[in-house]
């Protein structure tokens, strides 16, 4: 608990990424946008989904950590963040089980 | 807060702790959605399916939208220099983005609704409609915010030594982009891939 | 005080009213709002009442029919969405507002017009909700609102999708309000284990609504589009699956009891420890337990869904989840009775409540272990079985803690104490008339009624009028008892007995301040370096743990919030300004309300349309301390010493 | 962290108190309302069966245990605010200040979590054999409509509503959806079908099919009624299963096998030409089928009539059998039960039935036996 304490420092001051730096995020950005959309153009068969999943995860991490600062600032942001995705990820998938895999529909 | 940012507990400006816990909570709002979509994603009653997406076009908008990040951050680049002349000048292209993408948007819905697929068509319809719906009303507000900002950077009430507000619709802003990364791939590329075969 | 608008330009004036009623509609200072909250809640609490006491008629006897089905159903509808989402909720709304900032040494909130902002959207959604009864009828479709039934247009459920959703706002906007303060206004040196009980639980509270809300937000959305605008998320005939909304809703639902009950585990693990002149026992294993409520909370919703479409492997994950929830539940039992254990009690009527509390929430605690029994629970799950369980949670417990609250804080809030002989009056016949309403209902339910039922089957009667009977006489007594308490809140307010700043020899850090709290709550922000701040100020303990009196004014160098040199520091303090922005936004809230239910697309431009326009009043509108990214514009930099500057 | 366990009562003295408080006063409680079955025809304490009777022991199990929980703690509690009030000659010096102890800490996190775990073995277990397909099982479909219940029998092709007969000693399988009076699945809510004697609640989701075993031990007749909120008239939803023995149940299989008969009384022929046709007034037979052995039986969109007179009760089985209820029921529907027919098409519509017209449906239905 308190090391989310965190004094001033660590927020505000930390490294800060360039103009330049954002433009090069931005390039692979389009580059990883290109790779998925490539899916609907060539046939990948089994590959396709996880990297469909893959891609979507590294390009959400790239947005997060350098367009929203979240790999420069403070950890309590990212806390939170993850907090809410990790709540909206397990709590649905478990929905969508109990839904698909254990009505009863699904049992007979 | 500048005073104040640095006598707060933790030592974050009130308002930016208090926008990255509404994004937290919002990854739930759109969650709720997403899982809806993907339970019906082929109860189509009859109706037209994923096989109505028009995947180049929308990749198209999808594409802009990830660009309205890169001057969305430009912009507060700019900001954090004092440059509020280019900030304004990103904060112009990155509002024009998205309401490329949010018209890509309206002419996509307008298409769909020709070829069938009508609000109450099926569960799918409604899904799709309400979770896309929703993930444009954002890029709206966010248009909204975006020229307001530019607004009172004109007129003085955002001076040049006020970065963080840039920064907060800022996130925002990244916040509904990165939904999108997500819908993009969840709704459109993996039904087309999977659903359809 | 609330500030310097006259010194400062601008094309905007702030309005600062201290009193009439323009100043109350304006009003930031969290303890007004705070107020507004609990006289709100008690005249939503008078109309649940009198709901329940038509219930309880139509019922009293077999095959009666006092009301017809049609209206009955209405009400037993609005008495439970008036009791969850106006009463209790709300009524804990009242103390975070009030106790909060004074709780962690703060001024006030983090967002103080937000804060007015929450309050209004809560009285007027309540507001939209009630006037359903004149348009057509109120709500009739249970507070659950399952669809395919609340999709139908006789359901009347638009109004509670909507009236819900905004109730919804309310609470999201304060619940981000209170993380943000408590995460960032404490007062130096308290660390979150310094943090009074309450604190974490507002704090936990908090949490459970930021990530309960919008998944409820998200069911009503559905409810709404398929009622209102023909939506297919919950139609059967073309595909769509009514139990994606009972998962929804109960995703949010079973959230939402720990959001009403952990208010008041906080206000108990309060009092207890002051009238036992002891501190709480096992503090850590409190606040733990009370975290992990709120975690495993989140997991074990599809228990309401047992006998619903939901297959055995899921019917057994939910059951040991379910139970083993009533593992942190009896830590913070027998910690708080382990508090009173070796302590000196006073019994005052605070502390009555408290213990009330402690024994009746004991009891929902062990018939809410027993629904985790799933082949048993198929035939409690929707019986009065049901009812009595979570009326001992909700009345013997929440309620009955948040009234050991009101007594507690009474003093606090007015500077006088409440009549203790008319409290107790209260207390014993409240303790009874609970027991007597809802303690039957035990046995009624095993015994096979239904609820939600208009009519009592004939061939039920004989076995459970009885039970239905003594309910009856409960409910009568109840409401003798909340006359008693009503009266004593109205004449004590006047003229109670004064009581000086600290009557209880209390802990906690709101006591260090004069009653009632000025407008800005300190004249100095006091430094904190001990859990129970208060009382370490008055006493130390030597190394066996007796207490020893700290001489008096030994503590002054801490910091002392009541110096002589108050009225000198007063014009450093810069509150925020009142302000019309957040009511008048609300107001545009109403037309967007009736919009939706309506269908109506001139009323959803126009509210629309008003909420921007109220926006950017809100946005435009002077700061009273100047800007905050702006040092240079504040008027007195010297100003913001532990300040709220926004 | 202050050791208080030298002040901690010795917890030896208490065991066998406790439970044997508890015993007895679940004793007194159960003994209380298992009773007189004939009076308490709907009564959960009461088992009838197996898929009741199980649940209702592990229940028992786990009422002892809380009500050993229960004396446990309101024993602390009261030994405490007796023990540990502040007296009358006080000295005004405080208490010693505990802040805890992590043993018992322990203690009370552990016991109860192995308590829960006792009870969650035989719950899990039990989950799944109640919810198994048994293997004889005498197979019912359900169909829940707002406000009555609407019984099919595959095997013999039987339609009933309200009243459903079972055999006795053989597990009875029902197969369950929701629907409503156009046969629209639209227009389906969630029912639940709820005789506590004889099992637990299930609820019948419209679009989807659940399913629930019963069993009843003796012949009898057991009643229950829609347990899940399903808008107006939810109340008026009501169940009654009669378990007969074999050579009753047959009997009874083979008479509702049996077409109805064209009367030959004057008065019922004219009122089964009015059932037929009202002229500009929806006639009878255009939701209720009275199978007279043409073709398949086919169900209308309300209840099935042919063996009408062979159940007690109509309306959702709310009201007797008798001429002048069905009398009434025939000239105000609505005063007899709280109906939606106007705005949503559900039940029976007022049809502005004529005195002689009324007779002589009247008539006609008394000979639907």
């Amino acid at each position: 608990m308190s090391a989310t304490e965190t004094p001033q420092q660590e927020a505000e001051h930390g490294h800060h990424p360039t103009a330049r730096d954002y433009v090069n995020i931005a390039v692979i950005l389009g580059i990883l946008t290109a790779l998925e959309v490539s899916t609907y153009f060539f046939e990948f068969g089994p590959l396709g989904v996880p990297m469909l999943i893959v891609l979507m995860v590294i390009k959400f991490l790239l947005v997060v950590g350098w367009f929203m600062h979240l790999r420069f600032d403070t950890k309590v942001f990212s806390r939170l963040m993850y907090t809410g995705l990790a709540f909206a990820l397990v709590l649905y998938s478990i929905t969508l089980a109990a839904l698909y895999l254990d009505n009863f529909s699904a049992m007979t | 807060m500048a005073a104040g940012a640095h006598e707060t507990s933790l030592g974050i400006d009130h308002r930016k702790l208090g926008m990255w816990t509404f994004l937290g909570s919002e990854f739930l709002f759109f969650g709720a959605f997403l899982a809806t979509f993907l339970l019906y994603v082929q109860t189509t009653a009859g109706g037209p399916g994923v096989e109505i997406f028009d995947i180049p076009f929308t990749s198209i908008s999808s594409f802009v939208l990830l660009m309205s990040s890169l001057t969305m951050v430009l912009a507060h680049n700019a900001h954090t220099q004092g440059d509020l002349r280019r900030m304004r000048m990103w904060i112009l292209a990155t509002a024009g983005q998205g309401a490329v993408f949010l018209g890509g948007q309206v002419f996509e819905f307008n298409v769909f609704v020709r070829e069938g697929l009508t609000f109450g068509t099926s569960p799918f319809a409604t899904s799709f409609y309400v979770l896309t719906g929703f993930h444009g009303a954002h890029v709206f507000i966010g248009i909204l915010l975006l020229l307001t900002l530019y607004t009172f950077s004109l007129t003085g009430k955002v001076k040049p030594n006020q970065p963080l507000k840039t920064e907060m619709i800022g996130l925002y802003w990244h916040f509904v982009d990165i939904v999108w990364v997500v819908l993009f791939t969840v709704v459109y590329l993996i039904p087309e891939l999977t659903v359809l075969d | 005080m609330s500030s310097t608008t006259a010194t400062r330009p601008g094309r905007y004036q702030r309005p600062n009213p201290r009193e009439g009623f323009i100043s109350w509609i304006t009003t930031t200072d969290h303890k007004r709002i705070g107020l507004m909250y609990f006289w709100t809640v008690l005249v939503f609490f008078f109309f649940g009442g009198v709901q329940s006491a038509l219930i309880r008629t139509q019922l009293a006897q077999a095959e009666q029919s006092v009301l017809t089905e049609e209206i009955y159903n209405q009400v037993f509808t609005m008495h439970g969405i008036t009791m969850v989402f106006l009463v209790v909720m709300p009524f804990a709304a009242a103390f975070f507002n009030y106790l909060i900032p004074l709780m962690i040494g703060a001024r006030d909130v983090a967002f103080p017009r937000l804060n007015a902002f929450s309050y209004w959207v809560f009285l007027f959604a309540g507001i939209f909700l009630y006037s359903s009864f004149l348009l057509g009828g109120a709500p009739n479709g249970s507070w659950v609102g399952y669809a395919p039934l609340s999709t139908d247009a006789v359901s009347n459920m638009g109004f509670y999708a909507i009236g819900i959703n905004a109730l919804g706002i309310s609470s999201l906007a304060a619940s981000i309000n209170f993380i943000v303060t408590i995460l960032n206004m404490r007062a130096p040196g308290m660390t979150f284990m310094r943090m009074p009980v309450f604190i974490w639980m507002a704090l936990v509270t908090s949490f459970l609504l930021l990530f309960a809300v919008p998944i409820i937000s998200t069911a009503l959305f559905m409810l709404m589009f398929d009622g209102v605008y023909g939506g297919q998320f919950f139609e059967p005939a073309t595909g769509g699956d009514p139990i994606l909304y009972q998962h929804l809703f109960w995703l949010f639902g079973h959230p939402e009891v720990y959001i009403m009950i952990l208010p008041t585990m906080g206000i108990i693990s309060e009092t207890l420890p002051v009238f036992s002149r002891k501190p709480l026992f096992g503090y850590a294993a409190v606040v733990f337990a009370g975290a992990a409520i709120g975690f495993i909370g989140f997991g074990v919703w599809a228990h309401h869904m047992f006998t619903s479409a939901m297959g055995p492997v899921a019917r057994s994950a939910f059951a040991l989840a379910t139970m083993f929830i009533a593992v942190p539940t009896g830590i913070k039992i027998f910690n708080w009775v382990f508090t009173m254990w070796g302590g000196k009690l006073r019994f005052t009527t605070s502390m009555l409540f408290s213990i009330g509390f402690v024994s009746m929430f004991t009891i929902g605690g062990l018939s809410g272990v027993t629904h985790a029994i799933v082949p048993h629970n198929a035939q409690q799950h929707d019986t009065y079985y049901v009812v009595a369980h979570f009326h001992y949670v909700l009345f013997g417990g929440a309620l009955f803690g948040l009234i050991a609250g009101v007594y507690f804080w009474f003093p606090k809030v007015t500077g006088r104490l409440m009549n203790e002989t008319l409290g107790k009056w209260h207390f014993w016949t409240w303790l009874l008339g609970f027991n007597l309403t809802f303690g039957p209902m035990h046995m009624s339910g095993l015994l096979g009624q239904p609820r939600r039922t208009a009519v009592l089957p004939a061939e039920l009667g004989p076995t459970v009028e009885l039970y239905n009977l003594l309910s009856g006489v409960g409910l009568i007594i109840l409401f003798g008892s909340a006359l008693v308490f009503l009266y004593n809140l109205l004449a004590s307010t006047k003229k109670g007995e004064l009581a000086g700043e600290d009557p209880w020899d209390a802990r906690t850090l709101e006591w260090l301040t004069t009653s009632p709290p000025k407008a800005h709550n300190w004249d100095k922000i006091p430094t904190v370096t001990h859990r129970d701040e208060f009382w370490h100020r008055k006493y130390a303990e030597d190394e066996a743990g007796r207490p020893v009196a700290v001489p008096a004014g030994a503590a002054e160098d801490v910091g002392d919030p009541r110096g002589d040199n108050a009225e000198a520091l007063d014009e450093h303090i810069h509150m925020p300004d009142a302000s019309y922005w957040p009511f008048v936004m609300v107001l545009g809230l109403v037309p967007l309300m009736y919009g939706l239910n309506f269908a109506s697309a001139p009323l959803i431009a126009i509210g629309l349309l008003w909420a921007i326009i109220g926006m950017y009043g809100w946005i435009i509108e002077p700061l009273a301390e100047g800007d905050d990214d702006d040092p240079l514009d504040a008027p007195n930099p010297s100003a913001t010493t532990g300040a709220v500057t926004y | 962290m202050r050791d208080s366990s030298a002040e901690r009562p010795s917890p030896r003295r208490r065991t066998r108190l406790v439970p044997m408080a508890g015993f007895s006063l679940l004793a007194l409680l159960l003994a209380a309302c298992g009773g007189d079955a004939t009076r308490t025809p709907q009564n959960a304490l009461n088992p009838a069966g197996r898929y009741a009777q199980e649940p209702h022991d592990l229940i028992t199990i786990v009422l002892i245990i809380a009500a050993v929980v229960f004396v446990l703690v309101h024993f602390l509690i009261i030994y405490s605010v007796v023990k540990y009030r502040q007296r009358k000659d006080d000295d005004g010096s405080l208490p010693v200040q505990i802040h805890g102890n992590t043993r018992l800490e322990i203690f009370w996190t552990i016991i109860p979590a192995l308590i829960l775990a006792g009870i969650a073995v035989p719950t899990v277990q039990m989950i799944f054999s109640q919810m198994d397909e048994p293997d004889d099982a005498f197979v019912v479909e359900v169909i829940g409509h707002r406000w009555w219940f609407e019984y099919y029998y595959p095997e013999h092709d039987i339609y009933t509503a309200n009243e459903m007969a079972i055999p006795v000693g053989r597990p009875v399988r029902l197969q369950m959806t929701a629907s409503d009076p156009a046969r629209d699945p639209a227009q389906g809510v969630i029912h639940s079908f709820w005789v506590p004697r004889l099992a637990g609640k299930q609820d019948l989701i419209p679009g989807q099919m659940t399913y629930l075993n019963m069993l009843a031990d003796e012949p009898g007749r057991y009643y229950g009624q829609c347990a899940e909120y399903c808008g107006l008239s939810h109340a008026n939803m009501r169940i009654r299963v009669e378990a007969l023995d074999d050579a009753a149940f047959d009997a009874w299989l083979e008479a509702q096998q049996a077409p109805a008969e064209v009367p030959a009384d004057e008065l019922a022929a004219r009122g089964r030409e009015l059932f037929g046709d009202l002229g500009e007034r929806q006639a009878c037979a255009a939701c209720h089928q009275v199978w007279e052995g043409d073709g398949g039986r086919t169900p209308g969109t309300g209840p099935d009539l042919t063996h009408l007179m062979s159940r007690e009760e109509f309306a959702g089985a709310i009201h007797d059998m008798t001429p002048e209820n069905l009398r009434e029921w025939l000239r105000d529907p609505n005063s007899m039960k709280s109906m939606q027919y106007e705005v949503n098409g559900i039940g029976m519509p007022d049809l502005d039935l004529t005195d002689e017209e009324l007779d002589a449906l009247v008539a006609y239905l008394l000979t639907l036996e």
